[in-house]
């Protein structure tokens, strides 16, 4: 069923490893821990809870493929309950008590810098799924980020807006540290395409009523907007806008569409224009959606984050079986070969030398009809 | 001492003072009596500056004090007690009696640091004090005792004996002896009469103890629907014809109309 | 255009605060204290709506009353377990108390029904267009509701028996008491009726808008700002509260203060002077804080008796 | 030796905790004052020391004070206008506040410096730690924890010695009712504005103690829910006393981390486990109100 290209070489790594370890590994079955932290309550729980499940498709699928040399893998994952505070918890508990070399996580910047800085001092790798602050890079050798940071995204999203022609833009975007690089990336790349910028919104998460926001928004008639919203919010903005009859002229532009493209209603989000990791469409993430319906159920919410936990494992696994038993140096080189020769669902994953994600491959797309598709 | 000239109260649509107007004068007790619900409570909580006033004025030794706040009509003098006593649920008696002083240089926090010795030493001293007045009021034994603890009795006599140990020239007792045993009544009423003749204490109270009131009262007021209807000496008082009709209709009124005004 | 469309805006926001502020209001009344779990109450009947919507397949409207029904239910019962015990406490236990029904109610919500937003099985509406504003129906509805549910508070409040006896129990409990007004089944009706509006204000949010676990503690600020603002334990001021806020949230960042100030002239500020998006949240809260630095005790605040 | 350095951590954080948690108990156990924004000395103490530190590269020492004097003033200011509202009204007007100084760093990078992604949503790292150089990864931690130890007990000398002055005394009466303090000559207002202003001294503290640790410090850490921890502690370790306070604090961050290992042996969703473990935190508040109205530790009566 999933005749991956990235499990056949998987499995062909893990066999060989495994085999050149299975001398001294005869007691076997001893499981390699890794740890997981993710927000799986307070505010950032949805996108928590799919990394978590995306973690876990992985580590089956991992599990399947033979494990690390013989061992299987095993994730312990603790909550950040997406604060700081908790995260720092996390991390504690997990390397000090369950002594685990790698931590996959956190979701927001606001939790890996702060776990990072610490698992840093600690020679702990920590792999960050979801966190795109260009202030992770200062961290240290042993951080590393699966996901392209913002000033990527920002920049090809309103490359690809000013494109359309319009003068005047503004942006909408949710008051962090996600929403707010978007932000800053879009309006630098507008402003020095010499357009004008009319207005920044920014708007809280999970509230109930977002008609001010938008009606500012629309107060001086831009011809474009950037969008940035997970899909809660999206949902709710842009029925609110489209209630009131409001509309961009030449469209809204919208990163990582697929963070919200199953939620909205499909009416209201009509013809909004915007970018996907590149290979969003491919086979890779048609068939991790697929096994995640398979393991989940149909009800089960995606969001754009699973994939990229999943990845993070993926990688981890790869990078323990290069290391084989080795300390923390030794896996954060395996980590760059890791990437290096992983085929990921959020695209190719290798890192930079600060143990950032070098490239995001974006591809253009249009919401239609219900539909993401590709913009021609 | 006090003065009070034409003042009016009202709650919504109840007049519960109507242009009262009367004299206390200094090292004397006046007696304040009416039904339930004749503006008693009202009168006072207006002197002691918990209620605000509608109209009228009042002044203490000559000086305006209804804009006041609470406390400062409090430290100008005037110490009150309330007819439902206020007795702490988490203080001990005997910390009731050491909250009463005035001007304690350990209420201010830098103090607690900088004079701690001058803190027990003005505590000691008011130790000293709190003990005489507790044998005083009979709460001796019972002074590591919670407050709120005691029965109704009991914390009459704990105001009673805060109010000492707080130590104003003009004292607003409201009911003094309600719920106290007799025998102890016949005490309070020695100790009421020697703060005004031997520590020249004004004392104003209400009370509904008319023997109390005639034994100790160099003058009493009478208020009724908030109306001041008679005032004069003890005997006069009981002779008054308007005195006797508010009491019979007063009596004839539902009890506990309104316990508070 | 936008000005009246803000206004609408307003009516609709004000409406839904005012169906969940008239209740904390009146719990506060009769009850003594401030209820810090009253949306978490509200957010209970908004899942348990979306269980007999989506899970049982039931309509929306016979689902959102049942639920309500419910939710009063249990409202009574939590009473009657917790609050019960502590009547002659002191106004603050209770509030702490509250708080901590609150946080254990929220969280047994998720634990259910997971941390997602959900929604009802309603279809998208169309708006009604008119040259000035547009509406959905369902906003045409939450403002009936919101009017037709004040309404029928004032007829309850003057005009029944019961109604009479909660104005005597708040004007004076111990007198009410004495009066032979059974305190203990009014209080049940007031818990009834209380959370059986937050109800239905909980649940037409959640039309409106999404279902999450964690909305009860999202609106709850707005809800007792309106209620503070208007007066607590005023029914007409909790719904003049309500008014209040939602005309401030919506005009808040409308205004160019630069132009209301004219002051835009002499700065040269061609931008205009609004508050930043940003601080939208803290709109309410300065209202709040301005509002009681002015009226202590809110804007219809009355002083109990006693 | 890994139990250790996560005893260590966890001491060090029940330590911060336990300092919010006497601040806490001195405005509510003592004074009655329902400080529901307790919080927003944590975050005032945390970024006034992180900009003092971090902007102008004080000492460590000055940072603290700093903080500590920014709070105080916080306190005192948000007092002076409301020390007359009742207590429901504080209770929200003090969320309010506590969420306006949490909106104002959310939306304000500059305060902590500017910068691209510094302040603001992003959240300020490279807080400095005192000392860093002179002790290993291995070591800090206890030496922290030394300096945690030392705030703790500082707050609690100063804390205990003013709730058993004179001063406590008029405070616990104004916890039982406004109108005997005020008939006994006590300007009421003032004694309230002086226990926020104190509280405010001792909850800027734990943030700045929280700032420096960690390193890193955002908005996210300053939300509501962190105000009602504290009040679990306040409340479960007994309000009133001082120790009851500290008692709290450790028993209730022990409980919250215990849980995290509960999941390791019983198979358990981490997303219910975590609910539920916030479930028995209101659980407790509620048990604790019900049925051990004085908490684990009762007030201490002073015998004459």
């Amino acid at each position: 069923m999933r005749k991956l290209t990235l499990v056949c070489l998987g499995v062909f790594i893990l066999a060989g490893i495994s085999f050149a370890f299975s001398v001294q590994s005869s007691v076997a079955a001893e499981p390699i821990v890794i740890g997981s932290i993710n927000p799986l309550t307070g505010t950032n729980a949805v996108q928590g809870t799919d990394m978590k499940r995306g973690e876990a498709l992985a580590l089956e699928e991992i599990n399947a493929a033979g494990g690390i040399y013989g061992h299987p893998l095993k994730i312990i994952w603790e909550d950040t309950e997406s604060s700081p505070r908790g995260g720092m918890d996390a991390v504690h508990k997990l390397v000090e008590i369950n002594k685990v070399s790698v931590i996959i996580g956190a979701y927001s910047s606001g939790v890996s810098l702060p776990t990072g800085q610490w698992t840093n001092s600690k020679k702990v790798i920590q792999i960050a799924e979801a966190s795109t602050s260009p202030k992770l890079r200062e961290i240290g050798p042993y951080f590393f980020d699966v996901m392209g940071l913002d000033e990527v995204m920002g920049t090809k999203l309103a490359e690809f807006a000013l494109e359309s022609g319009a003068q005047t833009f503004a942006s909408i975007t949710v008051n962090n540290p996600f929403g707010i690089g978007i932000e800053i990336w879009t309006e630098k790349t507008v402003k020095k395409a010499g357009k004008t910028w009319l207005e920044a919104v920014r708007y809280d998460e999970k509230k109930t009523d977002y008609r001010a926001e938008i009606e500012r928004l629309f107060a001086k008639n831009p011809d474009v907007v950037f969008f940035t919203a997970y899909g809660t919010e999206s949902k709710l903005i842009l029925k609110q806008a489209h209630e009131m009859g409001l509309k961009p002229a030449k469209g809204w532009y919208a990163d990582y569409m697929t963070m919200w493209s199953n939620e909205v209603i499909p009416e209201t989000a009509e013809g909004i224009k915007g970018l996907v990791i590149g290979t969003a469409t491919g086979t890779r993430l048609k068939e991790y959606k697929a096994a995640y319906k398979n393991k989940y159920g149909a009800g089960a919410k995606q969001t754009a984050f699973g994939a990229y936990a999943y990845d993070a494992t993926w990688i981890a696994a790869l990078a323990l079986s290069i290391a084989g038993k080795t300390n923390t140096d030794g896996i954060a080189k395996a980590l760059y070969t890791a990437g290096g020769i992983y085929n990921g669902v959020t695209g190719d994953k290798s890192f930079d030398k600060d143990g950032m994600q070098v490239t995001d491959y974006y591809q253009r797309m249009i919401y239609t009809g219900g539909k993401l598709l590709p913009y021609k | 001492m006090l003065r009070v000239e034409n003042l009016y109260k009202s709650f919504g649509g109840i007049m519960a003072l109507c242009d009262v107007s009367f004299r206390v004068e200094p090292k004397t007790i006046t007696g304040l009596i009416g039904p339930n619900g004749s503006g008693k409570s009202t009168l006072f909580n207006v002197i002691s500056g918990f209620y605000k006033k509608d109209k009228g004025d009042i002044y203490f030794e000559g000086q305006k004090i209804e804009a006041l706040q609470p406390f400062s009509i409090a430290l100008m003098g005037i110490g009150r007690t309330f007819q439902i006593s206020e007795a702490p649920q988490k203080m001990t008696v005997m910390e009731n009696l050491l909250l009463a002083p005035k001007d304690q240089i350990g209420e201010k926090i830098v103090n607690v640091f900088l004079h701690p010795s001058k803190i027990r030493e003005q505590n000691e001293k008011d130790l000293q004090k709190a003990y005489e007045i507790l044998k005083l009021v009979q709460l001796h034994d019972l002074r590591n005792e919670y407050s709120g603890n005691l029965s109704g009795g009991q914390k009459k006599l704990l105001s009673l004996g805060r109010i000492l140990m707080f130590d104003p020239s003009l004292l607003l007792l409201d009911e003094p002896t309600a719920g106290v045993n007799p025998t102890l009544i016949k005490d309070l009423v020695i100790a009421i009469k020697k703060l005004r003749d031997e520590r020249e204490k004004t004392i104003l109270l209400v009370e509904h103890n008319m023997k109390v009131i005639s034994e100790i009262c160099d003058k009493v007021i009478v208020l009724n629907f908030g109306k001041k209807i008679a005032e004069g000496t003890p005997e006069e008082i009981q002779e008054n014809e308007a005195v006797l009709e508010a009491y019979l209709s007063g009596s004839a009124r539902q009890r506990g109309a309104n316990g508070n005004s | 255009m936008s000005f009246t469309q803000i206004i609408i805006n307003s009516i609709v926001r004000a409406s839904e605060l005012a169906l969940l502020s008239l209740g904390l209001t009146i719990v506060y009344d009769i009850l003594g204290f401030a209820n810090f779990a009253h949306t978490e109450f509200a957010v209970v009947g908004v899942y348990l709506a979306l269980f007999l919507n989506v899970s049982l397949g039931l309509g929306i409207v016979p689902a959102a009353i049942i639920a309500s029904v419910l939710t009063g239910i249990i409202a009574i019962f939590i009473d009657r377990g917790v609050f019960k015990k502590m009547r002659s406490s002191g106004g603050i236990i209770v509030m702490v108390t509250s708080l901590g029904v609150a946080i254990a109610l929220r969280n047994t919500v998720r634990a259910i029904w997971g941390a997602s937003a959900r929604n009802y099985s309603v279809a998208l509406e169309k708006p009604i267009i008119t040259p000035y504003f547009r509406i959905t129906p369902l906003q045409i509805w939450i403002i009936v509701i919101g009017l037709a549910a004040m309404f029928l508070f004032h007829l309850l409040l003057h005009y029944t028996k019961l109604g009479k006896a909660m104005r005597a129990v708040s004007d004076d409990p111990e007198l009410a008491q004495a009066s032979g007004i059974a305190t203990e089944s009014i209080i049940t009706y007031v818990w009834f009726i209380a959370i059986g509006f937050a109800s239905v204000g909980g649940i037409l949010i959640g039309m409106e808008t999404y279902i999450l676990p964690y909305m009860g503690f999202a609106i709850i600020v707005p809800v007792f700002c309106a209620t503070i603002m208007g007066g607590i334990g005023n029914p007409y001021g909790a719904m003049l509260g309500a008014l209040v806020l939602g005309f401030a949230e919506n005009f808040g960042l409308y205004i160019n203060f630069g132009q209301v100030l004219g002051i835009e002239k002499i700065f040269h500020i061609s931008k205009g002077l609004f508050i930043p998006t940003g601080y939208k949240p803290a709109i309410s809260f300065v209202i709040l804080i301005l509002v009681l630095l002015v009226r202590p005790r809110g804007i219809l605040g009355k002083k109990k008796a006693g | 030796m890994g139990i250790i350095n996560f005893l260590v951590y966890l001491a060090i954080m029940m330590a911060i905790y336990g300092i919010l948690s006497l601040s806490l108990n001195l405005q509510y156990g003592f004074t009655g004052l329902a400080n529901f924004g307790q919080v927003g000395f944590f975050c005032l103490g945390a970024y006034t020391s992180t900009t003092i530190v971090l902007v102008f590269k004080l000492p460590f020492i000055l940072g603290l004070l700093g903080g500590m004097l920014a709070s105080t003033l916080f306190g005192y200011i948000i007092a002076i206008p409301t020390a007359d509202l009742k207590e429901d009204y504080w209770a929200i007007v003090t969320l309010a506040a506590a969420e306006i100084i949490r909106i104002f760093f959310l939306n304000e990078s500059w305060v902590v410096g500017g910068g691209p992604y510094v302040g603001g949503a992003f959240g300020v790292g490279g807080i400095p730690q005192p000392l860093r150089s002179l002790f290993s990864a291995y070591t800090y931690p206890f030496f922290y924890l030394g300096i945690a130890l030392l705030c703790l007990l500082v707050a609690y000398l100063v804390i205990n010695s003013v709730t058993r002055s004179p001063f406590g005394r008029v405070i616990k009466s104004i916890r039982e009712g406004d109108n005997l303090a005020q008939a006994m000559g006590k300007d009421i207002r003032k004694f309230r504005i002086k226990v926020m202003a104190l509280g405010g001294a001792f909850g800027g503290l734990a943030g700045c103690l929280w700032a420096h640790y960690h390193g890193f410090i955002s908005p996210e850490q300053f939300l509501p829910l962190e105000t009602f921890l504290v009040w679990a502690m306040v409340i479960v370790g007994g309000k009133g006393n001082n120790k009851g306070a500290i008692l709290g604090a450790v028993i209730i961050m022990a409980f919250y981390n215990s849980t995290r290992f509960l999941k390791d042996y019983i198979p358990i969703e981490e997303v219910t486990l975590a609910s539920l473990r916030m479930v028995v935190i209101g659980v407790l508040i509620v048990a604790a109100m019900l049925f051990m109205k004085e908490g684990l530790i009762k007030e201490k009566k002073t015998i004459y």
